[in-house]
């Protein structure tokens, strides 16, 4: 009887998963000290002694760092917005539209997704002092959009790329008209890349330094660029309250983007559509 | 760099201000650059409401000014001030109104930047020096070489900045602070270079980087220190050392916005500063001294009795100012630092 | 077809946006590279190739190189790092991959700031890491971590981990299962397998990671400003400083168009790998 | 009328021609099919009448109306389509109430007439299951209720049983059939199964290159079908050169005798004589059969049938069918390399050009 | 000496179970076929031989050595998958070549078995053919040769016809055939399709939720299928509710007649009396036939022949085949609605359980 107990299945590496086991401690061991020591009771950064509020008491009693806050939300805001619009609209032309244009067009708005922040920053700087226009959230905004928009695009296009042209046809052949197709069919099978990618713009826009580093006007400034002259000048616990909660905030974001879609019963979860794959 | 944008007239920089009660009085300030309890002391004693609101740079307080916003009692340091005092945005303060103005320091009735101190008030003072940590190192000897040790090599900071380090180095050369001679400049650049290897870095963050044992000498600022010790077993083992080629001095001033709509109050609040015990209760809350009779006692508590780091109307007499530097002169040094920093 | 004209509109408000916010302001850039500055630091545009002889000063030339090394360092490591894990939750990963891949890219929405600061706070000289080693009497004297050329690699490669592990994960993940299974059917060890069947099927996913790992490092400046001592300045400090802190914006404009001039090469070649792609799943 | 009438329909893809000189008429309520191999011009043809496509040259009639004219949404027809193309956020019964809603039904009728459809697929009780939970043959049928619920005048329907596995596709044509009698709508039929065409059309288009090769009842184009490919494409066509000599024709072999030579076949000339399988009959014969003889090269036993391949000469080979229905089967009877004669009635034997 | 043999195997995926207590004995060179239903465990079987899947349970033999310490890579045996799974970045020659190489055969050597093996699936002159570059048939063709360049034992094929269109799979059922016969190696093969494992099995082993049913040739699990499901699965399997009385069967209309009763099962036993619609003749009869008398409700023309469904009372139907090779086709003789009488010999009668 020497099969009683099954014979194990060939070649699963077995350092893989240590191996991962690692990476993911490497990951998370800063985020988990950050996390720690914003609830530490002393200023102390190196020892924990004992659990207080009192660095979250300080940023909200702080008023600047309240306004950055705000101005911040209101920046990814605005750029979730406007970002998903274009972005969508982009995708939808470049999927649809068989002109020469579209193929080149298809290619080069990739040009944003791969071209160093520094250089987009700096660009968009010189721009806005060409233009004249006074550096404030509304640059941050434009600046944060610009970048965002390809982000869109790509995420869309993927999902509208894999959409079955005879779903649309389908809606067509059952009477709806083209706009009645893109409310009743195109967009309900769409929306989960829509959704992933607006929360995914939004909590990019939330915490992009360098861009806002850049294009930030005088108060009140971005939260990123405020923790980065904190950092420069004598870190207080405050930084890691905030950044605890960007961290809180980002992660709810992702979650959403990923299972919002598959708690509504689709197949695909936003972070399949984020890495071009589609279903579990 | 800031322009003399948004200037006011001449006129209203000189109108007549009582020193009693006109309002809440609405206050523009770093954060946590004035002791919480102060503000409620002060609520109680007068029987207003302080209004807050906090900026997180010279230029940004600058921005909100320029943007027409109204405040009472702001805090411009040496180098913003004669900005705003150009643009007639501050306004005169009549210092007979001021029962503790006698408690400010003789010096500071007639500084660089506010001759005859007309429209400033002096407020927190800070010097420039050298950190050290006595455990690791030993044997300072008051001057700039310190920071040139070859036997703390690889544990030596200095300040991520552009006027701290050639400051620095123009010091140590008995150059001008703020000089803008092209030779004299070459030379402390040269300098700078040729401390890199001894260096472990450069970094505005004194505090960590002593704390977390990266730096054994650090360039760095008094008040810093006495943070530093309130964040350690070991206090007295953080030294801090007024380098005898002479030290870079800075102070922020409190001053009364031309367009205020509470002046009266403001007065009041500038003179409830002034108060020497107040004064020493503020002191010991934000960890610089300020340039007040009577407060000394409670810096050189809170700084542990440790003369170095207070400083003393010698200090600020001998001490220098960082000019504000424009055009072709902050070229220069512009130039110079990012040499520096990539050589 | 008239729904052919409605695709056709729908490119321009986005389409236009790019040109303006992002193509014409890199032509500025281009533009004011060979410009010069007035006394107050204003650019003054011309045609002055001294940014660019000032550039490719003895002095400057090692920044350069010294970027383009950290960023290589930067790919091969996230390499290393990325591709087992991208393999092992993609093969392996079972029900719980789409939670594991999400673990992934979680972090890297955590503030790039606030994550290297608490780096800083471990890796010092007394920081919880060197007190572990030296309170486990692994060494008596803590280890130099911070403030050196590994201190900035590692910081690159912590931001820009998940830059690499996404399309290597899509790679694999969309590669049929079956192919391995032929590799080691036809006598194919589990390395031969690799070699020669999964390695060259994933490579594309591969070559796209380097890329958008690659592209990114060469730009960054942080990790050199909060991990690196005085010896790993990055062309992206250079920029920085001179956009922010010197008001020499002609030099600052020369660097970046330097940059991206060198990095259009790189450029091209993910374009043409993610037009092969497109193209593909377009089929 | 005509439920559906090609004029001269040409389409092209830049210089691919998908479909040329398209000449056909539909009549209602019969169910037609085009059959013909990957690439023929199918779908294209289809989807000209659904209106996805236009036609390059030629004009389209739908119950007698021109209808270049008319978008797809205004078309009385209706598709069912390969891949079914099910909205994947609906579920069944908004899936199949779809259409009415678009044409502003009200909505008890809509319930009734959805209703009433799921019931004719067999679907009742699935009304809210979502696609993704549904089988490959219960998608299809909800494909198929979404579609008939619009009583359109004609159904379209692309490999409808294309994604099936064998044994769901022979029970769902036997369905469809009787689906399509029940409610006597026109099915216009596409596939490349010829089973499949022959077993479920009243007529069947045989398409080859985007030309109808020929078109009649099953019968007519399995029995006589009009030149090589479609004999080929349909069934084994078992085809020998032969030349045609006074009335009948001559194999290789040197042997002659009759068969229904087309008139336009001048002596001499190189015909194909074909004969199908099953009309050929091992060792036994009744008089006027013609007959040649060969040699068992193979034997195939598919259950009902045995195919038995026999060589007459080197190269030239007939595959003759046996149904297993003799007491003893068929293949302990023949063995290979066994000699045998086959015979078959001349007026089965076809000659192609 | 067996090529594959299984002992007691059980494969188990948390809580389903694939692969049931399966015990088999597959001979060298012959070509075996699992046949079965969606589902039933085929492909996990194959795999188990492949070693891409470990028995939970039992143990598997090649050539009589167990393999379960064996990997897949140390395996003599070879697949061909389902979806092909040619390496995309290597042309043909190299695919084919693959096996070879990671074996350290010898260049020269390599050269002449992979040119041998290209002329076996007639593709001599695509050596340098990308995959993409080629048909699914010439895809198929390489995965075959592929697998047999290696001269494995065993060669494991996973519906390797599946994804061709009808025409070209059963061309390729044939050649496949042919390939086997020549090279002589063991086929495990698996399919859903039961023409094509009648029409090319030596064996046929038919699986049901991962048990084999019944494993025998295709006459045995056609002519005698043990049980209904079997019977069902391969082919039309006309099931007749009845009772067994002494010897014979009494069918709910009262009629009785003889048939081949099984030992076990006892008088008054409920059974299903199984009869193969070729089997049944149509108001034809010989001596020794029993017989009974039906309406013809349905008559569908497939070319070979004619399904004529006969009711024979309310919803008792059989379904007889005709095959159309009379002088006058069938469909001419039966008209919808007519009575006819349906014979058939005792013996060709089932009696299922
Ligand atoms: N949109 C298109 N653009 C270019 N060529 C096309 C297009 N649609 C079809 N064709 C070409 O037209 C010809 C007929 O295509 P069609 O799809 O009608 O064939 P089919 O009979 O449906 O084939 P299948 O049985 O594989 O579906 C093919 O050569 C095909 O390549
Ligand atoms: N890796 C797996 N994990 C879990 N269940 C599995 C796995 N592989 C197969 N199964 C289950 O085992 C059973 C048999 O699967 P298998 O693929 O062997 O069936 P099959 O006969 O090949 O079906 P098909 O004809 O569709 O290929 C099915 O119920 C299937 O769901
Ligand atoms: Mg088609
Ligand atoms: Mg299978």
């Amino acid at each position: 009887m020497s099969a009683t107990t099954a014979p194990k299945p060939f070649d699963r590496p077995r350092f893989l998963p240590v191996f991962t086991g690692l990476f993911f401690v490497f990951m998370f061991a800063p985020i988990v000290i950050v996390a720690l020591f914003s609830f530490n009771s002393t200023k102390s950064l190196q020892r924990f002694e004992g659990f207080s509020l009192m660095w979250y008491q300080r940023f909200f009693e702080d008023s600047s760092l309240r306004e950055s806050l705000f101005a911040s939300i209101e920046i990814a805001f605005v750029t979730m917005v406007a970002a998903t619009a274009l972005g969508t609209m982009l995708a939808f032309a470049l999927v649809r539209a068989r002109t020469r244009w579209a193929g080149t067009a298809n290619v080069l708005m990739l040009i944003p997704l791969v071209t160093p922040e520094i250089v987009a920053a700096v660009s968009a700087l010189v721009l806005f002092t060409q233009v004249g226009l006074q550096l404030s959230l509304e640059t941050v905004m434009i600046a944060h959009i610009t970048f965002s928009i390809s982000y869109v695009t790509v995420v869309v296009r993927a999902r509208l790329a894999a959409l079955n042209p005879e779903v649309e046809q389908a809606a067509l052949d059952l009477g709806a008209t083209r706009w009645g197709t893109l409310r009743l069919v195109t967009l309900p099978e769409l929306w989960p890349a829509i959704v992933a990618a607006a929360l995914l713009t939004f909590a990019l826009s939330f915490d992009d330094f360098v861009l806002s580093f850049f294009t930030t006007g005088e108060s009140p400034q971005p939260l990123p660029v405020r923790i980065y002259s904190a950092i420069r000048f004598g870190v207080t616990p405050t930084i890691n309250a905030i950044g605890t909660m960007m961290l809180t905030v980002s992660a709810a974001l992702i979650a959403l983007a990923i299972f919002l879609p598959r708690l509504l019963g689709r197949r695909e979860s936003g972070l399949g559509v984020l890495v071009g794959r589609e279903g579990a | 760099g800031v322009g003399n944008s948004g200037g006011g007239s001449k006129k209203e920089t000189e109108k007549v201000v009582k020193a009693k009660v006109d309002g809440d009085l609405v206050y523009f300030n770093w954060s946590e650059y004035l002791d919480p309890a102060l503000i409620k002391k002060f609520e109680k004693q007068y029987g207003v409401k302080v209004r807050q609101s906090n900026f997180d740079s010279m230029s940004s307080m600058m921005a909100k000014l320029r943007s027409g916003n109204r405040y009472d009692v702001i805090f411009p340091d040496q180098s913003f001030a004669p900005k705003l005092i150009a643009a007639n945005q501050l306004l005169k303060i009549d210092k007979s109104k001021l029962k503790n103005y006698d408690n400010v320091w003789k010096f500071f009735h007639d500084p660089a930047y506010d001759p005859g101190a007309e429209h400033t008030v002096p407020y927190g003072l800070y010097a420039t020096g050298v950190i050290w940590n006595e455990d690791k190192i030993s044997g300072m000897k008051g001057s700039w070489a310190d920071l040139f040790r070859t036997d703390a090599k690889g544990k030596i900071y200095m300040l991520d900045d552009f006027q701290e380090c050639l400051g620095m180095a123009n010091l140590r050369h008995g150059f001008d602070l703020s000089t803008v001679d092209p030779d004299e400049i070459e030379q402390s650049k040269q300098m700078l270079i040729d401390q890199k290897p001894l260096l472990r870095g450069y970094s505005t963050d004194d505090i960590q980087n002593m704390i977390n044992g990266n730096a054994w000498i650090h360039h760095g600022w008094n008040g810093d220190v006495v943070n530093l010790r309130n964040q350690v077993k070991n206090p007295e083992s953080y030294r801090f050392e007024k380098c005898k080629e002479g030290i870079p001095v800075g102070s922020d001033t409190m001053a009364i916005p031309a367009n205020a709509e509470h002046p009266g109050t403001a007065l009041l609040f500038i003179d409830f500063m002034l108060d020497p015990e107040n004064a020493s209760q503020n002191v010991a809350y934000f960890g610089y001294p300020m340039a007040v009779t009577g407060a000394e006692a409670a810096f050189a508590k809170i700084a542990k009795d440790d003369p170095a780091v207070a400083i003393t109307v010698d200090d600020v007499k001998n001490g220098q100012q960082f000019a504000n530097l424009t055009g072709k002169d902050k070229a220069l040094w512009d130039r110079a630092w990012t040499e520096v920093k990539a050589a | 077809m008239s729904e052919q004209r409605f695709a056709t509109t729908l490119l321009i408000p986005g389409g236009l946006w790019l040109l303006l916010c992002f193509a014409v302001p890199l032509g500025l850039v281009l533009a004011a590279s060979f410009g010069s500055t007035d006394d107050l630091g204003n650019t003054i545009y011309g045609w002055h190739p001294d940014n660019y002889r000032q550039a490719f000063d003895p002095l400057f030339v090692p920044v350069l190189l010294r970027s383009v090394g950290y960023a290589l360092a930067t790919v091969a490591l996230c390499l290393l790092i990325g591709y087992p894990v991208a393999y092992y939750i993609a093969r392996y990963g079972g029900r719980w991959k789409h939670m594991l891949i999400a673990l992934v890219v979680l972090p890297f929405f955590v503030n790039y700031l606030v994550r290297t600061y608490a780096w800083v706070a471990m890796l010092a000289d007394e920081g919880l890491v060197n007190g572990a080693i030296t309170n486990l009497g692994i060494r008596d004297s803590g280890i130099k971590f911070l403030n050196t050329d590994f201190a900035v690699i590692g910081g690159l490669v912590y931001g820009y981990l998940a830059f690499m592990i996404l399309p290597i994960y899509a790679a694999i993940d969309r590669m049929d299962q079956a192919l391995v299974e032929a590799g080691k059917d036809l006598y194919g060890t589990p390395w031969n397998t690799f070699r020669h069947v999964t390695w060259p099927a994933t490579f594309q996913g591969v070559l796209a990671g380097a890329v958008l790992v690659f592209l990114p490092a060469v730009g960054d400046f942080i990790s050199a400003q909060l991990l690196g001592g005085p010896g790993t300045y990055m062309v992206g400090n250079l920029i920085q400083q001179q956009f922010l802190g010197a008001d020499n914006w002609p030099f600052g404009a020369a660097l970046t168009t330097l940059l991206m001039a060198f990095l259009s090469v790189w450029m091209v070649l993910y374009l043409r790998s993610a037009a092969r792609a497109s193209r593909e799943t377009a089929l | 009328m005509s439920a559906i009438r090609f004029e001269g329909v040409t389409k092209r893809f830049g210089n691919t021609v998908a479909v040329s000189g398209l000449d056909l008429e539909i009549r209602p309520g019969e169910f037609f099919s085009l059959l013909g191999p990957s690439g023929c011009g199918k779908t294209t043809t289809l989807r000209m009448v659904a209106g996805f496509e236009q036609p390059s040259e030629g004009r389209i009639f739908l119950e007698g109306e021109p209808v270049e004219r008319v978008p797809p949404y205004h078309r009385n027809v209706n598709t069912v389509f390969q891949s079914y193309a099910l909205f994947e956020h609906l579920n069944v019964e908004d899936n199949v109430a779809f259409g009415l809603k678009r044409r502003k039904v009200d909505t008890g009728e809509i319930r009734s007439r959805v209703a009433e459809a799921l019931a004719l697929v067999e679907l009742e009780g699935r009304e809210n299951a979502m696609p993704r939970e549904l089988s490959g043959g219960q998608k299809q049928r909800v494909a198929l209720a979404r579609a008939l619920v619009n009583r359109p005048a004609v159904l379209l329907l692309d490999e409808p049983l294309g994604a099936l596995d064998l044994k769901l596709r022979k029970q769902m044509q036997v369905e469809l059939k009787g689906i399509q009698r029940e409610v006597g709508i026109t099915f216009l039929y596409v596939t490349h199964d010829q089973e499949e065409a022959l077993a479920m059309s009243d007529r069947i288009a045989v398409m080859e290159d985007g030309e109808v090769r020929q078109c009649g009842t099953p019968e007519e184009v399995y029995e006589r079908p009009e030149g090589p490919f479609v004999a080929g494409f349909i069934g084994i066509s078992n085809l020998l050169p032969a030349t045609v000599e006074n009335g009948g024709v001559r194999l290789p072999s040197g042997q002659r005798f009759p068969a229904p030579v087309p008139g336009e076949c001048a002596d001499g000339s190189d015909v194909y004589l074909s004969v199908r399988p099953e009309k050929i009959w091992l060792d036994e014969s009744e008089d006027g059969m013609v007959s040649v003889d060969g040699t068992i090269v193979e034997r195939v036993y598919v259950g009902t049938t045995t195919q038995v391949i026999v060589e007459l000469s080197p190269g030239v080979r007939l595959v003759a069918l046996e149904q297993n229905a003799a007491r003893q089967r068929s293949d302990d009877r023949w063995e290979i390399g066994q000699r045998v004669r086959l015979n078959w009635h001349p007026e089965h034997a076809l000659v192609l050009r």
